[in-house]
């Protein structure tokens, strides 16, 4: 779970995150005859966001298709395909139309090695685009990754930058047991150089993204950006911050996390999703409970509020940003240090 | 038995009273609608088309955050306006503005969320209108409860209910058509087969005969109608709901149409169908075979034709202001509408964003 | 289209070969099964008539946790189990224990569960044996997944994937129908019609012609059977299974049966049914039927029903030596099986139980 | 919200809780035409656990009648019927027999109100009997709270006794709102002295319902009568447990909890569900963030464990029992004091 390993193509090249995860689909079924993609529109679209584009035309129809539309349909028959053989590899086409899936996740996916003391595994990837800042409406931007991670038997990770994405879908491929894989949607186009041969933590690691003293942000997939813009602005301002981006919430890398918040003394969770029985409230808990006595401030929380995701014109208002981090940073109880 | 399949299976083929070329069907199993009905479908073909022809240039300048046209669909858009007396109700999903606008919505309103300004911007009680839903098929169980909560107070009011083809496959689309059936609710369930779910044809959503034969595993009639021919539309559906408000239950209608536009704006559809298959539809044109129809018989001259693209105008004209405008609510409702009393946890959170704002507003 | 519907639609009354009174049926559409067939059907049924017997009085004397009767439905949990090929997969629901038992899973292994010891008890990669499920119409998609994996790879499996008349009001149920006919996945589906889905009577699930009707809506096939009769399940169920492994796709049947117990041993069935209708069915136990029929065609003497007992009485005290046994599992494997290696939070978990197990120990 | 008030019966009786929610329907009904009461097995038989018993035959089979079996038609139906002038009730037959009605929750009986700007309200009832302790198998036991409490739009209450089963319930049923209404159902049948006519507080407020000044036990549901147990037990080890019952998760009541916490300086919050991205994690976070200066020691958890819920015989493993409790408390750093 720990382990790195490198992923087979070398060199750098410039890739949008949606690239890499194409690239990941595409070395994953060239790599294993048993990896499958399936979904809406996954097929002749390549998917609304183009995830899957050209799989059918390289691949052939019977490894990257269409099916109807019927979330709980193809998530069962991924949890029946997995049962004999198969690597399935599904979309969902937008976060909060996963739902109609629940019962498939939480019943099936998540306890099929449980139910049968491990005599079934689910190798199987679910493929979540989820979260804000597309301008998206209604239904189009929900956070939901709080479901899957309070539900034990999934892994959920989600990755904030074309590297992991690469790396950690490679991983959710390869891993024997069903991974719920959640992609920031407002990430998809953002291009980076990227090394694809390079060494990465796999699943079950988080990671320092820049080094601070006064106080850790610690943050995941579309919140990554932020909190480094923030951090950026604050050193302008004379305040080092750390940011940590977890890549996995489950499993979670406590010693990571926690190391890195004993160093500061301080920390702020920067999330999308609304706060109340939020993964960043299981962040706080758990810093809090494992660092209490190295914390100078409560750990504070700047996220979304418990509020439906607005209307695309009002979603900046959601949207944790910079001055939302930057105020919890300030409430850190500076004066009593 | 054999009766009983008879009455629940569809026709053997779509039911169709004026064909493509503008001519009466002969021996049709239906009646035509009387002239002014006719007549009032066709002002609702012309000003249903001006309202896709508009929204679609409105999302070209950017002035609408996306626009999922039903061009091609109009005749069932006017349809499903045209059959409901003022006690039905109608439930329709984002492809069905034009619907919503011509069952009387205000167009500023119905607009409001492909603005992007808020999730729905009318007052469903006021129309009878359902908020128009996303979640595929989710709408047509609150359908049945609406008209099953009619029924148990004796009302009259029929649900009309619309969704697409893709929706059929949902699970919800079988649990509102069994929940329809077994409580006899009074709900017409209208599925405008476009040809495609985005972009996944009907052969992969489908093998059934039609999707009107879905009907019969719940003890519903099944019927299959030209979508794109505005009198059999209004035949057909106008019996289902005469029917249904009779206390005779639900019907499952299955209109044959096409969506001669990409899903919305943000699509490709050069990806997954080709150009030919569109040009044969534009032959089935709802609006074009009206019209020779009410001119072959004398019901349409130039002068009336002249006044219906006027009243289109002034519609389209009005959207273009109204729709010019900024229309978005002010942030501190994103609290007020949570709950009838907002918690003291968004209280908390109010306060927070109104502070944020003044801050930014002092920049 | 006509020829189409009637091979979709099911015959107009039930397929049954051998009558309630034990008598072949004259004129019937289908070929009975062979007569070494049909004992192993009786071998069978015995069987699993005694499973049920047994386990209840288990279940009465606290030895289970609870108890899903399947007496009175004896003949489909036969069937279902005989037609399968070693290559064939079965998807049983918490009804189908004796279906289980009578597939191969060893009786241990099969009442883990029902012991409250553990929420499945066998590999089911060793026996093709789907976990019981008891989360309605979810494992009908697991039955079609294992079938698409298994066509695509060239594989002869069939899987039959079983499920009550309650179960077909489930959104799953109809994605699941849909998805194998549209993946002509080879997936067999028995619903095993017995009356009621707990308290509720058929009549309040559908008011459908009959639930076999719902295949055409899918385009797959559909079949009614008479669920008591085992000569008509092994034919029907044979004839769908054999299509599917031919390739010629999914197939619906309908088996009309009876549950003669109560839901499980915690339900007073009295609140709901009249033991007058119970009486009814009792005329039409699967059992007898087949035993009057073998008598009269010389194919059951006294010696063989003494063998046949014989083995049923010895798999009902193998049920009450194992089932007294505490079989539950240690428990570190709570942690050990929520995932392939366990998370570093589940270690940390797996620690503190160790750790108050001890202490308890030391007590 | 916070009102408090008499419920028209009066008088006290021993009641079980399973009664006393019967009793809630049965007034609701008498008194509100448009209350129905409908799901799987409610008509006839009563319910699985009977909390319908005898409504059809009292009220008629179209105020409390059967539905197909379905969750998402039962949910989406009563969606429906809220739009259109009613007061649903509807009972899902066990906590993992909801998740097929997920979607329908999350995304409209959660979102109708926010989506139609007030001019839809759903006043609406989910009944949901969860959490373990009955000896279920499989899907019959799990404590499903977290899902609904982060969907924001839905009240979350949960009663732990049988007069606040019948407050509740009665408060629930008149609320605009839809309120999932998550039942104990290991308390189903404990028999009390109660007085339905007594004022108690409505939707929104916890109450304290042992003193103590030693440390805070927070629970809810199921998990009240172990931490008063915990805090029997603890009192004859000499240390005052002081502990608080929710009552309702959304909203939460700061007010009651942030004030028990300062008094005693220490909490261990107790709750039955997996404790990973869970309400006992929110609980910790909100009252570290409000109270951290108060604190002698970290807020423990005494919750379950991140696996699937287990069968019967192993299931006193899974649920937090008084030692397990107590041994938290312990763990509250009393030596540092
Ligand atoms: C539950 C759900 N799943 C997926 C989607 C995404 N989606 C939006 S429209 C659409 C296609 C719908 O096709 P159809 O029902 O035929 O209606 P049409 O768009 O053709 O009018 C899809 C997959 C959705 N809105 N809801
Ligand atoms: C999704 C879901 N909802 C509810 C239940 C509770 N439940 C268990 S069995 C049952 C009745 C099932 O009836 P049917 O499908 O006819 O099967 P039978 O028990 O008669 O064999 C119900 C409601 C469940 N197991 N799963
Ligand atoms: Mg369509
Ligand atoms: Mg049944």
């Amino acid at each position: 779970m720990t382990s790195t390993a490198t992923t087979g193509t070398v060199g750098h090249e410039k890739l949008t995150m949606a690239q890499a995860l194409n690239r990941a689909l595409r070395e994953s079924m060239a790599e294993d005859d048993s990896v499958v993609v399936f979904g809406e529109d996954v097929g002749a679209l390549g998917g609304v966001f183009r995830i899957t584009d050209g799989l059918t035309a390289e691949f052939g129809d019977t490894r990257c298709f269409d099916t109807p539309l019927a979330e709980s349909g193809i998530v069962g028959m991924a949890v029946g395909m997995a049962m004999n053989g198969m690597r399935p590899v599904v979309e969902m086409q937008f976060d909060a139309f996963a739902y109609p899936a629940f019962e498939q996740i939480t019943s099936h996916v998540a306890k099929m090695r449980n139910r049968t003391r491990s005599k079934v595994s689910l190798p199987m990837v679910i493929r979540i685009p989820y979260a804000g800042g597309i301008g998206g409406v209604e239904h189009h931007c929900d956070s939901s990754e709080a479901y899957y991670a309070h539900t034990p038997g999934l892994h959920v990770v989600t990755p904030a930058n074309a590297a992991d994405a690469h790396r950690l879908l490679r991983a959710a491929i390869a891993s024997p047991d069903p991974v719920v894989f959640m992609e920031p949607k407002k990430l998809y186009w953002t291009k980076e150089e990227v090394d694809l041969g390079a060494e990465l933590p796999g699943i079950g690691r988080a990671m320092v993204r820049r080094e601070g003293t006064d106080a850790t942000l610690i943050a995941y997939g579309p919140s990554v950006p932020v909190a480094l813009e923030a951090a950026e602005v604050a050193a302008q301002e004379g305040r080092s911050l750390q940011v940590v981006d977890l890549r996995s919430i489950v499993p979670f890398d406590d010693e990571t996390v926690c190391a890195a918040v004993r160093s500061t003394g301080r920390a702020v969770v920067v999330a999308e999703a609304p706060g109340f029985a939020s993964v960043a409230s299981e962040i706080v808990a758990r810093v809090t409970e494992r660092c209490f006595h190295s914390l100078a401030a409560p750990v504070r929380r700047a996220v979304g509020f418990d509020i439906p995701f607005p209307s695309p014109k009002l979603e900046h208002v959601q949207l944790p940003g910079v001055d939302r981090v930057l105020d919890a940073v300030d409430d850190l109880q500076w004066d009593l240090s | 038995m054999t009766r009983d399949l008879d009455l629940l299976l569809p026709s053997p083929h779509p039911v169709e009273l004026i064909d493509p070329t503008g001519q009466t069907v002969a021996e049709a199993a239906h009646e035509l609608p009387d002239d002014a009905a006719l007549l009032r479908a066709f002002a609702g073909l012309t000003t249903a088309r001006r309202i896709n022809d508009q929204a679609g240039a409105l999302a070209r300048q950017g002035r609408l955050a996306v626009y999922p046209s039903s061009h091609g669909q109009e005749a069932c858009q006017v349809a499903a306006a045209q059959v409901l007396t003022d006690d039905d109700w109608l439930f329709p999903t984002y492809r069905d503005t034009a619907a919503v606008v011509i069952r009387g919505v205000d167009v500023a309103e119905a607009f409001l969320p492909l603005q992007g300004a808020w999730h729905s911007g009318y007052d469903p009680h006021r129309y009878k209108v359902a908020p128009q839903a996303t979640p595929l098929a989710t709408q047509l169980l609150h359908a049945v409860g609406v008209a099953h909560a009619a029924r148990l107070r004796g009302e009259p009011t029929v649900a009309l209910a619309l969704c697409g083809d893709g929706a059929t496959s949902e699970g919800d689309f079988h649990e509102a058509l069994n929940f329809a059936a077994v409580f006899r609710a009074p709900v017409v369930f209208l599925v405008q087969n476009n040809q495609y779910a985005i972009s996944v044809p009907l052969a992969r959503q489908s093998v059934a005969p039609s999707l009107a034969h879905k009907g019969i595993g719940y003890g519903v009639p099944g019927e299959r109608v030209d979508g794109n021919d505005v009198a059999a539309l209004l035949t057909v559906l106008g019996t289902a709901m005469a029917r249904a408000r009779a206390g005779e239950g639900p019907q499952l209608v299955e209109a044959h149409t096409y969506r001669m536009q990409p899903h919305t704006n943000a699509d490709d559809s050069r990806r997954y169908r080709q150009d030919d298959e569109v040009a044969g539809w534009v032959q089935r044109d709802p609006l074009t075979r009206l019209e020779t129809w009410l001119r072959q018989h004398d019901l349409l001259d130039d002068a009336q034709l002249a006044a219906v693209t006027a009243d289109a105008d002034q519609l389209a004209a009005r959207m273009r202001t109204e729709l010019a405008r900024d229309a978005t609510p002010e942030p501190a409702e994103l609290f007020a509408h949570v709950y009838a009393t907002p918690t003291p946890q968004l209280v908390e959170q109010a306060a927070v964003v109104a502070d944020e704002l003044s801050r930014e507003d002092e920049h």
